[in-house]
Parts: C-alpha cells; structure tokens; sequence
C-alpha cells in the first residue's frame, strides 16, 4: 500500500520525529523545555515567513485567481462550523458553549499545521499556490466569528425568554444591560480576533512579500527561507511536550471527543482536497487547501475563545486539538490527502470518482 | 513619615482575564496597578508550563478601602465562575494617599 | 462581601529547593499555590545573574492558619540548613475560605 | 515555632531607579532583598510594553520597624521627585529575626 | 527627481516596510510583539556583527587612517551637542535638564541606525570603511560626557549660588554634600557609560574581528554575517511596535521639537558627509559617517540619561529620537545623504557646492 | 615548540576570544549580558546538534564499533570518580559532601566542552567517531549515579552507628524512616539525572539522526550544522560573563582546589586520549574520548547535585568547573591533548611512549 508507504516515510522525517521525541520527553516527565520566548518568537516567525512567501509568489502569478478559492474556503469554513455544532450538540451532547468553541476551533485553522504542511510539500519537491497563505489569513477570523455572534444570539434569546417569563418592572434594566454588554463584547472580541498576532504578521508579511518581490527578499532569504524547517523542527519539540503533557487530559475529554478529533479533520479535509481539486488547483495546492479545513487552531483559539465563550471549557478544545488533532493530521492525515491529491492530478478530473471509490475509500 | 493605612487587592488569574481585571478597575477610576505573569496550582489545575495563555498573572492594586468592595465584588460576580482566580486583601500603609483612589 | 482572614506564607528560596517546598505543601494536602522566579540578595549571595539553577523563586501559599504551623516547622527543619532560603507569614482576607486548606 | 514581628517594605519603581533603591538600603546596611520585574500603569503612565528600560521592578526588604523609617525617609526624599515609584510597607512575621538587619 | 526614486526604492525594502508594519501593528492595538529576550539579543548581536566586520576590514586596511576622521567625529559631535544644547534652550525654551539631555541624545549615536545603513549600503551594492565602526564605539559616550559634565556644572553653580545667597552657617556642610554627591554621580556615571553593554559588545567585537581576520570569521560566518539583514528586520518590527505606541506622544513633545528631530539630524548628517568627502572617505564611507551624526539614541541614551539628569522627561527624548528620528533617518536621509555623497564622489571634490546648491538644496 | 603554537592559534578562534571577551565584561563591570532565554535555548540546541550529527555518524558506520569504547569509558569514569573522591577526602580534607560532590562533577562530563571540542576539530579539518556523542550521553550520569550512591551508603552508615550507639526504643522508627527517605531520595535523584533535559535531548536527537540519515538531515542541516559555530560562540560570551563573576570565588575555593582543578583534567584527559588511541580511535576521536573525561559538568551537576547531596556547597563545584577547569579545558588542555593525539596517530603506537616522554612530559 503505497499509503502506509507514504506515512513511513513521513514518520521518518525530523520533524514528525521531533514533534515524537517531545511527547515522549513530556510522558517520562523530563525538564526539557524550549524557554517561552523562544516558543512565542517561533509562530511569528514561522507566519513572517509563510507571508512573504505567499506574498511573493502572488506577485509572480497574479492574484486574480485567488478570489472564487477564498471564497469557497470560507464558505466551506462556515458550512463545517455549523456542521460541527450539530454533531457536538446533538450526538455530543456537549452544552452549547462548548458546542460552539469546539465547532469554531475545528472551523478555524491552524498555523503551526499549515508550516508543517509546507515543509512537507517542500520535502516531496511540489509547490502549491502562494495565495493559500492568504486564505489562511482570513480563514482564521471566519469560524470564531460564526461561533461567537451564535452563541451571542443564543444567549440573548435566553435572556429574553428569561424577561418574558419574569415580568418587566425590575430586572428589565438588567437584561438591556445584559443584551448591551454581550454586544459590546462582541465587538470586542470581533477587534481582538482580526487585530491577533497571527492575522496581523501573516497579512502584513504577505503585502510586503508582494511588494519587494523575490528580488527584495534574497538579502533576507537566509532567515525567512533557509531557516524554516530547522525553526519548525524546534517549535515541534515544544509542542510534542505540551501535546504530551495533555495526554492524560484526553481520559477526560471522552471517546466521542476523541473520535470527533480524528473523524472530523479526515472529512473535513478530503472535501476541501477534492473541492480544490475541481478549482483547478494544483497538487500541491490542493493538499494545502485541504489541509487549511482539516486543521484545528490551538493558538489562537483560545486566546479569542476565553473571552467570547468564557463559559466553554478550554481543556476540552485545547487538548482535543493539540491533543489529538494535531498529531494525526501532520503525521497520518497528511500523506493521506496528499496520495489522494496525487491521484485526482495525475488522472485528471474526470475519473475522479472512480478512482476515489476503488482506490481510496 | 507617617504611613497611612490602605488596601491592597491582590488578584491571581489566569492570563487572558487579565483585561477583564483591569477593565473593572477602570470602571472604578482606578488607573494604578502592577502586573507579572506567574505559575501557579488551583482547582483548575496546574499553570503555566506550555503556552503563554495558560499562564497566570497577578494583578496588584493599592487602593482606598472604599473603593475595594466594589472592586471585589465585581471581580467575584464577573469572573469567579468562568476563571481560574484566587483573591485576597492585605494592609499596607503608605507615604501619598493622594496617589490611591 | 465578607473577607475571611487567612494566613499567606511566602517563600523565597533558590530555584532548586522549590520541588522540596511544594512536596512539603502536598504533604500536609496543599495543592494551590502560586510560584515565579526572582532575583536576591542575601545570606548567601547574589543569586540570579547568571545559569538558570543560580536563581530564586517565590512560592505564596494561601492557608488556614492551624495547617500553617505544621508547613512552616517542615519547611524550617528540612531546608534552612543547605539552602538559601526565606520565609515570612503574613494575614490577608480572602472571599472564598473553602478553596484553601 | 514563633513568628516575629517584622516590616516587610515594598518598592514598585522604574528598572533604572533600581540600582538607587539597592544604594539606599545599602547604605543603611541592609543587604538582604528580592527582586523581579513587573509591568505597571500609574501616575507616568503605562510602563512595561516596550525596551527594557521601560520596565518597572518591585524591590521587597524585610527589615526591623526601628530601620524603616530612615529607608523610606530616603527613598521618598531622592526618588519620589524624577521616578516613577510606589512604596508601600507591610507587617510580616519570620522565624529568624537575627537575619534582618 | 532621482532622490524621491531612491527613497521610493529604500521604501520598499524589507527592513523599511517590517518597520512601517510594526508602527501599524501598533496603531491598530494588535497585540503583535517580539518577546523581550528576542528584543534584548538582537542589538547585542547586531552591534557583535558590526564589529566583527569592521574588525575584519581594519585589519585589512590597516588603521593609521582612522585617527584624524575619528578626532574630527568626536569634535563634531561635541559641537554638535552644544549646538543643540543652545537651540533647544534658547529657542525651545526647555528647562537647563531637558536641553542637555535632548542635545547630548542627538549629539550621540544610534547603533541600530547604523545597522540599517550598513545594510542599505550593501543593497546598493556599496562599501564602507571599516574602522567606521570604531568611530561609533569611541562615538557613543562622547556626548554623554559631555552634557552630563555640563549639567553638573550647571547645578553646582545653582547650588553655589544658593549658598552664597543664603550664608553660611547651618547649609554649609548640606551643600558641600551636593556637590560631592555631584561628583560621585559623575565618576559613577562615567563607568556605567563606558562599560555599558553597547559599547562593551562593540569595542570587544571590534578587536575580536582584528584578531581572527577573515580566515577565522568563516565559521561565524553565515551567523554573523548572512543572517544580519533578517535579524535587523526581525528587530525593526519590535522598534516600529514601539514607535508606533509612542504616535500619541508626539502630539505631547511639541511643534518645536518635531522640527527639531528633523532639521537637526539633516544639517548634521549633510554635514557629516560633506566632511567626511573632504577627508577621503569612500561613497559609503561618507554616508555612514554622516549617518553617525545625523542618528541619536534611544537604547544607550535612556539608561545613561536617567541616572546622569533625572530631572530631564525620558518621554522627551525617546519619543523624539525613535518616534520621529529614527524613521525620518533610515526612510528619508539615508537616501538622501546617499545621494548627496554619490553626486560628490562622482563628480570630484572640486564642483561639490555647485551640485549642492543646484541639485539638492 | 608547536604546542605553544597550536595553543596560540586555539586563542586566536572566535570561540575562545569571545569566552575571554566575556570573562572581561564580567570583571569590567559591564552590564552585557545574553538574555536568559537565549541562554537556556542554547545548551539544548548544541545538543541537539550534537546528537543528530552522531547519529548521522552512526547510521554511516555502524554501532558495533561502540560498544568497547563506551564500556571502557565507563569504567574510566567510575575510577576517576572514586580517585577524585580519595584525594579530596584524603589530601583536601574536605569533608564527605562536598568529596562526593567534587569527585562526580569532575567524573562527569560537560556538553559544553564537548562542543567546543568538536568546532575545534572542525577547525582543525578533523573528524571524529560519532558514537563518541553517545557515549557523552551515556557517561552523563554515571559518576553521579555512583557518588550519590556512595553518599547515601555513608549517610546510612552514619545513621546506623547512630542507631547502635543510641540504643532503640523511641529513636528507632525516626531513623527506619531516614533510611527509607534516602532511599526515595536516591530514587528520585536517579529518575531525576536520568530524565534530566541534557540527556533526553541529546539521546532523542541520535537516535533521530540515526533515523534519518544524510538526506532527512539535508533541510535542516543548515540550522543544526552550518549555525553550530556561531551559536557556540554567543553561548560562551554568557559563560564567559558568568566565570568571570565568579573569578572572585576562585580565592574562597583555596589553592588545592585549583590545582586540582587543573591537575585531575590533565590526568584524566591525556589517560583518555591514550587509551582511546590503544582502542582504536581515529586522532580526532581520541581527542575528545579525552575531552569526556577531562571535563567537569557545570551546568547538570548543580542542578542533580543540589537534590542528591544538599549538603554539599555549590560554590565550590560550581566554581571550580566553570571558573578554572573549563577555561583550562577549551584555551590548553584541548590543544595539547590534540597535540598527543596526532603524535600518537602518525608515529604508530609502537614508539608511543617514547613520544610521549621526549616531546610532551
Ligand atoms: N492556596 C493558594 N495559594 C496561593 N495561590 C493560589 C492558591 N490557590 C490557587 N492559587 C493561584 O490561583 C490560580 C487559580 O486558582 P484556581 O482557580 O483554584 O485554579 C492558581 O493557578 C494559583 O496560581
Ligand atoms: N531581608 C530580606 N528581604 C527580602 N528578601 C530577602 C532578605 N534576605 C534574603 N532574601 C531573599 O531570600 C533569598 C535567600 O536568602 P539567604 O538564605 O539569606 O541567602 C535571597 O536571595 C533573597 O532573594
Ligand atoms: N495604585 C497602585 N497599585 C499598585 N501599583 C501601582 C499603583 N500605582 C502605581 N503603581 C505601580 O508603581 C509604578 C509607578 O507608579 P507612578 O509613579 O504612579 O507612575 C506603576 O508603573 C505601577 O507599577
Ligand atoms: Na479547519
Ligand atoms: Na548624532
Ligand atoms: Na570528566
């Protein structure tokens, strides 16, 4: 199976195995650990980089192309999210706002995921299109937005069934209060998810990967290209620890979680490897995309979460997707989408279905 | 130099209600205060060892014992529940009222 | 809102008897507590300038006063002979007593 | 074991007054003192966000009460004019008096 | 107009655009920031390159050269620095504390300045003297000392007056006290200068670079020497991020002092290189040596400033020297004064004010 | 004499000046400082550089080779340990803590020294056996192992004589529980060195580039090999700065110290190189077969030792280590034992000790 073939040699790559290395130095409870600066420094770096990489290659190819895959993307994005929230909710039984930043966390997207995704595209010598990296860009506001104005609207239908049932003499101030202050913070958290780190150095470098082009960028490649694996292999180590640290916390987010983790990403993101494909990305692209709808987002989610859902348990989204999702996607789900975004281009699009049914599923 | 007696809240959280905190403290006219990350063990468990936001801060104020049951009281209503948050209170005499509303 | 008085014990200590503090807090069934590295002078020296294992930490306890006596006794007796190492106690009113021991 | 009555006297300035707090206390002989960095907003504004110079620093002194009021006397008359600094002192008990000047 | 082209030009390079992004970052109040220990290393690194390259190249030119432009540097800067002292007090009406610390930060030199020029000169493809670097080592405390010295002298006449004023008897010993106190800060002052770590790290680098020659610098290499523009740009984020915060402020410094961070450092840095032409300086020799004129500090000048004048406002003269200097110099001046010293090195000596007065002024 | 010029040249490398330039800053005064962040990364990346390296190394060669070698060192280490111990306890007169704790931080290894010692083979254009980097793994916690081990026997020992001497009533149970907390003590303290982050990184990283060989190497073989030299170099500015602080401590250690400091690496290292040769090794390979056992752990000794042996004074060994040893290690001792081992490797082992007593001794 040339699959299992593909994981291997993806298993044997340095930073599967460092991302490996980390768990395990996490569950025979060593000291190891990459000191915080250096862990913060590392995903501004790694954004920097893929920015104005994207950047560049946009300035090559033009930009015009970039429009109707964003828009699906982001159509996909808000589609899953809600698809999410029902499964969570119903089958899950999970409250609502666990619901809701569970739905969003898989809804959004993952940096880290996405660097890893290119380095493994670099090491199987394809390229894929520069503009994804602005997809991710603004990817990774949509899904916490759909979450948060739906979980604003759930709670603010709450309150006023609430007022209804009560009566209005007193506590109606309290409740316009309630309702004002759910809307001020959702402006808020609105401000805070556009203006995070991520966004903000993934689109700036992307503008100035535009701007100076490959010619600006060679006094600068050294440290914004050469370096890029080494420095991923290095953020992994520190992930592979607190991914490991969480372990014991998976017991807790039950089997149905679990399942969710691993069963989610897989449709999420060979939808998005065939849907690309159709787009007439490449194989290249096609994977990135893919791998855009599968990631979960570890960083930035919770720093949007706590304070739009306060109410939501971050153990629960933090340990399923570093936990769980992460892992699985760089290590197994990737060369899974890639074998199908290989097959789907080598045969062109029309036997697509066929060679999805026989040889795949 | 004589000391007058004051408050000082101390408020140990987890980082990212740190705005939370110090929006009260605005709501109150409170505009001093000092600020440090820290780890820490509680109900919610062990903090601080992987990424920044699941870190905790400290956030200490002097202020006027006036002042202060409001203060806590807002922090407890707002931000006992969803947070982990530990609180306490202490003495402390200082040289400028003036400087603490 | 009530404060209740509580006792807070702090410890200043090199970093490398911190894991002794806290298996001596978890042995008389403490397990919240607040840590972060410092910077000091003292009996022993400058500590803090250079290698990691050179500097201090502190580690605050909120407690009960009648578990305080037994953690202050351990600590005093099994650490201030090899390690350097202060320790001070003072009173702080805190909301919640049922969260500290 | 018995605690002493001690003053714990606690200074928030600007990182570069630092070095003149460590003057004055040793000065007045005092060479034990924990130090760490902190974040703050008061009276000169937001201080912590950007270079190191633009920190704060919390410089904490156990000490006897018959020094503190010549400490504080000195810092308040140098320091209080050109720095951005708060003081604020506080009663702790030791075990050790003997290692507090 | 070949400058606005070259400034154009300058606009769109890395260093200038991640600088200009990072004032936005801040702007847009996006919590976007490179950790402190990433901030701190980067000026130590930055000044060790340096000086390990003009070591290199001192060792290779030789250094008997070097004396009368770094004697001419150090005269300038002092004139420079009282210059400033006269304007700021005379016509900026500032108190006797602000104007000595305001004149000496621009009669000083900013080392991160200098690191961007090193760089713009090697994206226009131009050298520089080596021993530059020695001037900028020798060229930090001199203004220091010089306002420090002065602003000491200014308060033990006030404090000389006093007595005379007041008579004798009881404030005598208190005032004899001052002005040893004084002169203790002073002594104390001096050392912490000197041995600050700038200087320290420079000055080291500096001899270090001499000793192994090319040869031994071949291992550090591709650390200090290729990864330098990226480091520079990883930095000029967190410096725009600061600048950015400080926008606010200018508002507070005044009309006069924004003028003031403008004019002064293109009087001095066209001056400089005018100078430095008549010396024999090389094209980029001249620009960096303008470049040390025209720059002031705002790393080296708070930590010496505030123990030396405390009475003088830090917001004053940081503000101005990294909130409107410092990019004024490295987007505007630099091309500016580039081109300044190419028209002067093409065309001779001999036509120089004509080209001044016809082509710049 | 060519040893007095390979040491000259030794000193004339950017790692040595740059550890002196350190040591001068300290003693200067001088606020230089590398951020502890950096500081604390630095160690685990020269480890992880290390390790893959050797396991690259070792996937080339074969692992047969390694075992003699590991086992002899092995048993050198725990000699020398036991012979530091008697001429500490026996000529030094130091008591039995601080013995142990001397006698184990000299029979361990540093990873420092270690890589200082491989940039200088580098230098040199000599290679060296890779498993020499398992065995650095392996030799880690040997001598503590054992000094803690014999510590505690004499802890023991003393409680029980205690115990006899006491009679048994009422003491009887305070002292079973002594001996069975020395016994958890020793436990965790094994755990402890074991699990301690120079070792786990180190180990993972071999067996990571056992698996992954020259080519999975290749994308990260610029941050893991091209940057080794200059991430050396800045690590020993801070240790520099941190044995010139303590410069002043060397009195307090008293003569014999240091001349044991001295002495007992000499010994050991050139006893290292020798057998090395004996079994084998390749010139560079019996050169840092002798740098293991020549050196004294500084930075995993305090950190192991301040748990197994709390009674012991981290001044000394930490000053002794880092203060004395290890700058005699890397400016003489690595030279001259280089010099023993090339002697040794071009004229044969037949006319060794001729060699050795003419030209060296
Ligand atoms: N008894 C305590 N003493 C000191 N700090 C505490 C204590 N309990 C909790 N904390 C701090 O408060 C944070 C939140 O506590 P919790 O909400 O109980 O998880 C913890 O992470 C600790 O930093
Ligand atoms: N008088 C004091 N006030 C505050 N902290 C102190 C004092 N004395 C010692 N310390 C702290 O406690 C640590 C250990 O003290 P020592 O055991 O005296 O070396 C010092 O490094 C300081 O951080
Ligand atoms: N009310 C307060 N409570 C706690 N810390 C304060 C308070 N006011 C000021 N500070 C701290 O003292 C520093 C200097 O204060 P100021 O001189 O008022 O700017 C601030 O940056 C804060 O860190
Ligand atoms: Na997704
Ligand atoms: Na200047
Ligand atoms: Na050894």
């Amino acid at each position: 199976m040339e699959i299992l073939e593909l994981i291997q040699s993806n298993l044997l790559t340095p930073i599967v195995l460092f991302f490996i290395f980390g768990i395990i130095a996490a569950r025979i409870k060593s000291d190891l650990k990459i000191p915080d600066a250096i862990s913060e420094f590392l995903p501004i770096y790694l954004l920097a980089a893929i920015g104005l990489h994207g950047g560049i290659e946009m300035r090559n190819t033009g930009f015009e192309t970039m429009l109707v895959p964003m828009l699906v993307a982001i159509g996909l994005s808000l589609v899953f999210t809600l698809n999410h929230y029902q499964i969570l909710r119903r089958i899950g039984k999970f409250n609502l706002f666990d619901s809701y930043a569970l739905a969003s966390t898989y809804g959004a997207v993952g940096a880290v995921t996405f660097s890893v995704g290119l380095s493994f595209l670099k090491n199987q010598g394809v390229t894929s299109e520069g503009y994804i990296a602005a997809i991710l860009a603004v990817l990774e506001p949509v899904a916490f937005i759909l979450a948060i104005f739906l979980t604003n609207m759930a709670v603010s239908k709450q309150i006023r069934e609430k007022k209804e049932s009560v009566g209005e003499t007193q506590v109606a101030s309290e409740i316009e209060l309630g309702i004002s202050e759910t809307k001020t913070n959702l402006k808020q958290v609105l401000h805070e998810s556009v203006t995070g780190k991520a966004i903000v150095i993934l689109l700036g470098s992307i503008i100035i990967g535009y701007l100076i082009g490959e010619e600006g960028f060679s006094s600068i490649s050294i440290v914004f290209d050469e370096l890029f694996t080494g420095a991923i292999v290095i953020f992994l180590i520190e992930m592979g620890i607190i991914a490991g640290q969480r372990l014991d916390d998976i017991k807790k987010v039950g089997m149905f979680l679990v399942g969710f983790s691993i069963l989610i990403p897989t449709f999420n993101g060979i939808i998005g490897v065939l849907v690309a494909t159709l787009l007439g990305l490449s194989l290249g692209g096609a994977v990135m995309f893919g791998l855009l709808l599968a990631s979960a987002s570890f960083i930035a989610a919770p720093a949007v979460l706590r304070h739009a859902i306060p109410q939501a348990k971050p153990s629960l989204y933090i340990t399923s997707a570093l936990g769980i999702t992460f892992p699985y996607n760089i290590i197994v789900l990737l060369p899974i989408m890639f074998m199908i975004s290989t097959v789907l281009h080598n045969e062109g699009s029309i036997d697509l279905f066929y060679y999805i049914s026989r040889g795949l599923l | 130099m004589k000391l007058y007696n004051v408050k000082l809240l101390t408020v140990t959280c987890e980082i990212l209600a740190q705005k939370n905190v110090i929006k009260i403290l605005s709501k109150h006219k409170i505009t001093g205060y000092t600020t440090y990350e820290v780890d820490g063990n509680g109900a919610r468990g062990l903090r601080g060892q992987g990424l920044k936001n699941e870190k905790n801060v400290k956030v200490e104020v002097i202020m006027q014992e006036n002042t202060l049951q409001d203060v806590v009281e807002e922090i407890a209503r707002t931000l006992f529940t969803n947070f982990a948050i530990v609180l306490y209170v202490s003495d402390v005499g200082v040289l400028r009222t003036e400087k603490f509303v």
